[in-house]
C-alpha cells in the first residue's frame, strides 16, 4: 500500500497522471489524432504509478543501458524499456510509420497540380525560424533543432529527429507536434484571418484552370503514379542523403501501394498490421518516457509554446509565398493552398476547403490544398535531414 | 552564443534552400516524367476489363454488378475480385 | 541417420514426442484450447528431435546467455532460443497477450452487475490454498507460487508469474493451465455436484432481477465502459503496482476497443494480428522448453496434481461465497455465479448457463455468469502481482 | 520449513484481502462512475444516425440497408461503412 | 551535395543503382516474382545511395558486429543493419516464411498422387551437379554448395542455407533464386524441347487413372490432410534433423492450415500478417546486402550463370527420371510431371499444364504437376538439410 | 583440389540417396496412413451443416444463400459466417 503514499508525497507524479488524463480527454472526447493520442496518453498513466516500473529510463550518450543485452534491459527495468530501447531509441519505428504513411498516401493530387508543391517548401520556414527564438531561450542546438522540426506539422519526422538529436525532449516534442496538428482547424483559421484578405479568400482555382488550361494532360496516371516514387527517392537521396531511411520507406510504401495487385499484400501489411503495431508500441513507449521528473520543467513549456509559433510561421510562410507569386503570375492561386504547406495531411486540406467554400460555396479546394499538402511532408522530412547532417 | 545564432542562420539559409530545391526538381523532373510517360503512352492496359469479362462469361451480367459493387463497397475500394466460382 | 540412433536410446525423448502427439490429439480432436495446445505441442515435437536444435536451453540466474547478444544466441543455440530469450523470458509476450485479451473483452456484463464482481476475488482462493501443500511437497515458496497461479485459470497470467519466479517450471505449468482450462466443461460440474443443492441450482437470477430491481440504470454505457478501464487501471496501479504490466495493457486493450471508431484500427491490431503472432510464437517456444531432462521428472507430475486442486478449490471458494452472501441477503444468487469466478473466460460461464437450463429452462445465466468470470481476470492478475512483489 | 508455512499463511491472508479489496473497490468506484456519467449525461451521441443520413441522400433507403446488413454480417460486425461513392 | 559529387566519381555504385532500377522493372512490368523483387531492388537502391548510410555492412565470422548489441548496431550502422542483423544473419526470417508457405500449401494433390512424389526428389540434382562446376571455378565448398542450392527453386530454402553458409554471396544467390523461378515459364519450355518427344508430351494422365485405377480413395481427406504435416515431421526430423528449423516450420503451418476453424486465427496470421511482413523486411535487408564492393565481381556472374545451370539439370533430371520410369511401368506418366519436381510452386505446374494442353487439349496436368510440385519443395528443404550439416 | 571434388561426390550421392529415401518414406508412409485412416473411418463430420440448419431457422433460405455466396465471394472462401443475428 506504499504506492498510495507515495503518491501522496508526490505532487509531480500526481501533476503527470493528471495531464495524462486529460490528454485522453482531448484524444478520446475531442478526437485529436486519437490513433497517436491515447497511446501516448496511456504510456504517461503507465509510466508514472509508483512501482509499476513502466517508465522509460533516461539514457545519456554514454551510458551502460545502451551496452546491455534484451534480457538484461528486460530484467532490470522491465518491458517498456525494453520496446523502447529496441524500437524507439533504435530509430527502428518512425521509419517504418513513415513505409505505412507512404503506403497510404496519394501523390496524385500533386502530380496534377506540380506547381503548387512549391508552396510545401515555403511553409517549412516555421521550422528554421524557430531556431533562433530556441536558442535566446537558452536550449542548446540539437534541442532548438528538435523544437524547430515541430513546425513540419509531421509525427514521425518530429520523433525521428528528435531520436536522433535530443531524445531526452521525446516526450513534450511529440505531444506538441500531434496537439497541434490535431489543433489545425483553430490555428489555420487564426492564421488566415490575419494574413489574407477576402477577395484573395475568393480566388476559385477551377475557374482558374479553366480560364489557363494547363498544357500537358497525364495520359498514363498509373504509370506515372509508379515511377514517381523511384524518381523522388533517386533526388532525395542525391541531395539529402540523410534523410534517406525517412523518404525511402515513404517511398517504398508508397511504391507498394501504387504497383497494384501483384504487391497488394505487402502493401496491407505496411498499411495495415504492421503501422498499426508500430503506432501502439510508438504511443505507448513515447508516453512512458513523460515521468514527472523528465516532463515537468520550464523546458517543456517553453516546447508548448515554441511548437505553436513555429506551426504560426509556417503557415504564414506558405500564405505569403502565394502572395508573392500572385504579384507575378496572371494564373492567381489561393493563398489558402500556402497555408496547406506545412502539412499536417489531410486535415489542413480539409480546413483550407472548408473556409474556402465559406467564402465561394463553388470552389472546391481539396483537390489543390492536398497537392501543397502532400509536398509538406515531402518538405519536412527534407529538414529534417538538413538538420540532422548538420546539427547530428 | 553568438556562434550558434550564426549557425542558426546558416542553417535557416541552407535548409530553406534545400527544401526548396528538392521540390523545385520534384516540380521540374516530375513534369519531364508526365511527358515522357505520355510519348511512350501506346495502349491504355485493361486488366480489369479482361478479368470482369471472363467473370462475365460465368455470371449473369446484374448478378455480377451486384457482386462487385457489394465487394468495392465492403472493402472500402480494397478487395480485388479475382474470380468467382460456383459452390455446389 | 544417428538420429534415429539417439531416438531409440534415449526413451525420455520418446516419451516427449508422445506427450507431444498426445497434445495435439487434445487440441485438434478433442478441441482443448487450441489456439495454445497446438502451438504448444508442435514446440514440444520441434523440441525433442535429436539434432534439430529447436530446444530452449534453461538458464539459471547468472548464465552466460543472459548476457548474450541476440546474433550470439541465434548462432550457438538457433531460432528457437533466440525466440524464447528475446519475447519469453523477457516477460514481453504475455502482456502483449492482455492487450488482445483486453481488446477482446466486453466488460458490460460486469458493469450492469458490479456486485457479482466479488465472487471473482473469491474464487481465487485455489492460487493461494494450494500453496502448503505444494511447499509440504518440497517445492520452494517462488515455485509454490508459480504452481497455485494455476488456479487463476488464466493462461498469460500463469505464464507471466511464473516466468517471473520459476521460469524452469514453464513447460508443465502453461500445459496444466490451459489443460485445465479447457476441462472446465468438466471440472465445474464435478464440484458444483458435491457442493451446490438442486434447490440453489434452481435460483433464477431474472426473476430476482425483478423481485429486487437496481435502482441506477446505466444511461450511457459507451462512456461508462470507456472510463471504467482508467479507473481500474488506477485503482490496480495503487493497490498493486506490480501487476500494473499485465493489468495495465489489458486495460488499454479494452480502451481502444470501447473507444470505437476513432481507434478502431489500433484495435484491430491490438486484438487480430499482434495477439495471434504473440500466440503462436508464446505456444511454439513455451512448447520447446520441454525437453526430456526439463519435463520428465516427479515435479511435472506433482503441478498436474497440484494444478487440479487449485482448480477445484477456487471453484468451491467461489461457491461457498455466493452461499454466505444468500444467508445474508434477501436477493439471492445462485451459486453456479460462484463457480464461474475462477475465469477460464468465457467457457465457465457457457457451462455454467447450461448447468442452470438443466435445472430450469427459463434460467438463462450468462449474462450474470460473465460479470464474475470477468471480475476473475482481475481478480487472478491481482493475485499474480501480490506473488510476485512479496515472493519475486 | 515452518517459516515458509508461515509466509505462505501471511501470502493467503495478504493476496485475499488484497484481491477483494481491489474488487471492493472496483464495484463501489463503478457504481460511482455510473451515477456520475448518468448525472452529465443529456444528450445520446448520435454520429451512427448522422453519418447513415448523409449516405441516405444518394442512395435509395432500401439498397442503403441492404448493404448495411451486407456489410454488418461480412464483417461479423466489424466493419464500418464510413462512406458509399459511386463508382462510375 | 557531395553525394553527387560521390555518384558520379564511383561508377560501380551507378551500376548498382542501375541493377536496382532493371529489377523494379522486371518486378513490375514484367511480374518478375514481385513480392520479392521489388523488396530487393528497392533495398539495392537504398543501399547504394551515398551517405544513406542504409547498405549492410558485411561481417566475417569474428566481426566485432556479432557482439554488439542491437542499439550499438542502429547507433553505428543505421536501421537497416538493425534489420538485417537481428532478423537475416540469425536464420529468423526464412523459418518464418515457411511457416507461411506451409500455411499456403495444400499437401491434397500431392496426397492424391503420391507416387508423383518421387520426381521431386529426382528433380534436386542440380543442387548437387553444379557443386563439382563451382569448386573448378574457385568457390570453396560452402559458397557452392550455396550455390547449388539454387537448382532448388525454392526461395526461403536458398536464403536459409545461404545465411548459414555463405552469408556474403546472400544477394545474388537471392537475386538469380528468385528470377530463375520468375523465368520458369522460359527455362522450362526450353528444356522441354530438347528431352521430352511429342508423343511423350501427348501422355493422358487422366486416360492412364482410368486404365489403371488407384486401389486406395481417400475417405477422410481432412484427417489425412491433419495428420500427414505431423507424420511428415517426423520422418524428416529423424532423418534430416538439420533441415528441422526450415520443415519444421512450413508443417506448422500446414498443419494451423489443415485443422481449420479452431485454428484459424493462428493460420491467418502466419500466412498473412507475419509473412507480409516478413517478406517486406527479408527483400529490402537482402536487397541492401548488394553494395558496389560486395556485389560487383566475377562471383556475381558465375552465380547467375551457375543457378541457371543448376536450374536447367534439375529440370532435366526430373524429365529423365519420369522417362526411366516409364520404361518399367505400365501406366505411363507424363514427362512434364517431372519438370515440376524442382518446385517453383506453383509456376511451374501451370506452365507443365499449359505445354500439355498445347498438345492434347483435354490432357489437364495440373493437379499431377502440382504433386511433384510440392514434393519439390521437400526435395530442396532436406537437400539444404544435407549440405548445412556436412559442409557447414 | 581433389579433395574437394571428392567431397562433392559424396555429398551428390549422400544428397540424393536421403532426398530420394526421405520422400520414398514420404509415399509409403502416407500411403499407409490413408489406409489406416480410411480404416477408422465411420462418419463424416458435418459440422457445417449443422450450422447451416441453425442458422436456417433464423432466415428464409433465399435470403440465407445470398448472404453465404457473398461472404464466400468477397473473403474468397475464407470466410466463416459463425452466426447471423438480426440488428434492430
Ligand atoms: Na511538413
Ligand atoms: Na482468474
Ligand atoms: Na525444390
Amino acid at each position: 500500500m506504499t504506492a498510495l503514499g507515495d503518491l501522496i508525497l508526490s505532487p509531480g507524479t500526481l501533476l503527470m497522471l493528471l495531464i495524462g488524463l486529460i490528454l485522453l480527454y482531448l484524444g478520446i472526447k475531442k478526437e485529436f489524432e486519437p490513433l497517436l493520442l491515447v497511446p501516448i496518453a496511456f504510456g504517461i498513466l503507465l509510466a508514472n504509478f509508483p512501482g509499476g516500473n513502466m517508465g522509460v529510463i533516461p539514457s545519456g550518450e554514454n551510458d551502460a543501458i545502451l551496452h546491455m543485452t534484451l534480457l538484461e534491459i528486460a530484467k532490470e527495468y522491465g518491458i517498456m524499456n525494453l520496446i523502447y530501447y529496441s524500437t524507439i531509441k533504435t530509430g527502428l519505428l518512425p521509419p517504418i510509420i513513415f513505409m505505412g504513411v507512404g503506403a497510404l498516401t496519394d501523390f496524385g493530387p500533386m502530380l496534377r497540380n506540380l506547381r503548387l508543391a512549391l508552396f510545401g517548401a515555403a511553409a517549412q520556414i516555421g521550422i528554421f525560424s524557430v531556431l533562433f527564438g530556441a536558442l535566446a531561450f537558452g536550449f542548446n542546438l540539437k534541442e532548438a533543432a528538435s523544437l524547430g522540426i515541430i513546425g513540419g506539422a509531421d509525427g514521425p519526422t518530429a520523433i525521428f529527429t528528435t531520436i536522433k538529436l535530443a531524445p531526452h525532449l521525446l516526450g513534450p516534442i511529440a505531444i506538441a507536434a500531434y496537439s497541434y496538428m490535431a489543433l489545425v482547424p483553430v490555428i489555420i483559421p487564426l492564421v488566415v484571418k490575419f494574413t489574407i484578405t477576402e477577395k484573395e479568400l475568393k480566388i476559385n482555382m477551377k475557374k482558374m484552370d479553366k480560364m489557363y488550361p494547363s498544357k500537358v494532360p497525364i495520359k498514363n496516371l498509373k504509370a506515372v503514379k509508379i515511377i514517381f516514387p523511384i524518381l523522388l527517392g533517386i533526388i532525395v537521396a542525391i541531395l539529402v542523403p540523410s534523410s534517406v531511411p525517412l523518404v525511402g520507406m515513404l517511398l517504398f510504401g508508397n511504391l507498394i501501394k501504387e504497383i497494384g495487385t501483384s504487391t497488394e499484400r505487402l502493401h496491407a501489411a505496411a498499411s495495415g498490421s504492421i503501422m498499426n503495431t508500430a503506432t501502439i508500441f510508438l504511443g505507448l513507449s513515447v508516453g512512458a518516457t513523460m515521468t514527472a521528473t523528465s516532463f515537468l520543467n520550464s523546458n517543456t513549456l517553453l516546447i508548448i509554446l515554441g511548437g505553436f509559433i513555429a506551426f504560426a510561421i509556417s503557415i504564414t510562410g506558405g500564405v505569403l509565398a502565394v502572395k508573392v507569386y500572385n504579384l507575378f503570375a496572371e494564373k492567381k492561386i489561393n493563398p489558402l493552398i500556402g497555408a496547406t504547406g506545412l502539412s499536417a495531411v489531410p486535415m489542413a486540406s480539409r480546413v483550407a476547403n472548408e473556409i474556402g467554400l465559406k467564402y465561394d460555396s463553388g470552389n472546391h479546394l481539396l483537390q489543390y490544398a492536398m497537392a501543397s499538402n502532400i509536398a509538406g511532408v515531402i518538405g519536412s522530412a527534407v529538414a529534417a535531414g538538413v538538420l540532422i547532417s548538420f546539427v547530428g | 552564443m553568438e556562434g550558434v545564432f550564426g549557425t542558426a542562420l546558416m542553417l535557416l539559409l541552407v535548409g530553406m534552400i534545400t527544401v526548396f530545391f528538392v521540390l523545385f526538381m520534384v516540380v521540374i523532373l516530375g513534369k519531364l516524367l508526365i511527358r515522357l510517360v505520355n510519348a511512350f503512352h501506346k495502349e491504355a492496359p485493361t486488366h480489369k476489363k479482361d478479368s470482369l469479362a471472363t467473370i462475365n462469361q460465368a455470371l449473369p451480367p446484374n448478378k455480377l454488378a451486384a457482386i462487385v459493387t457489394t465487394v468495392e463497397v465492403v472493402t472500402q475500394g480494397k478487395g480485388n475480385i479475382k474470380s468467382i466460382d460456383k459452390i455446389d
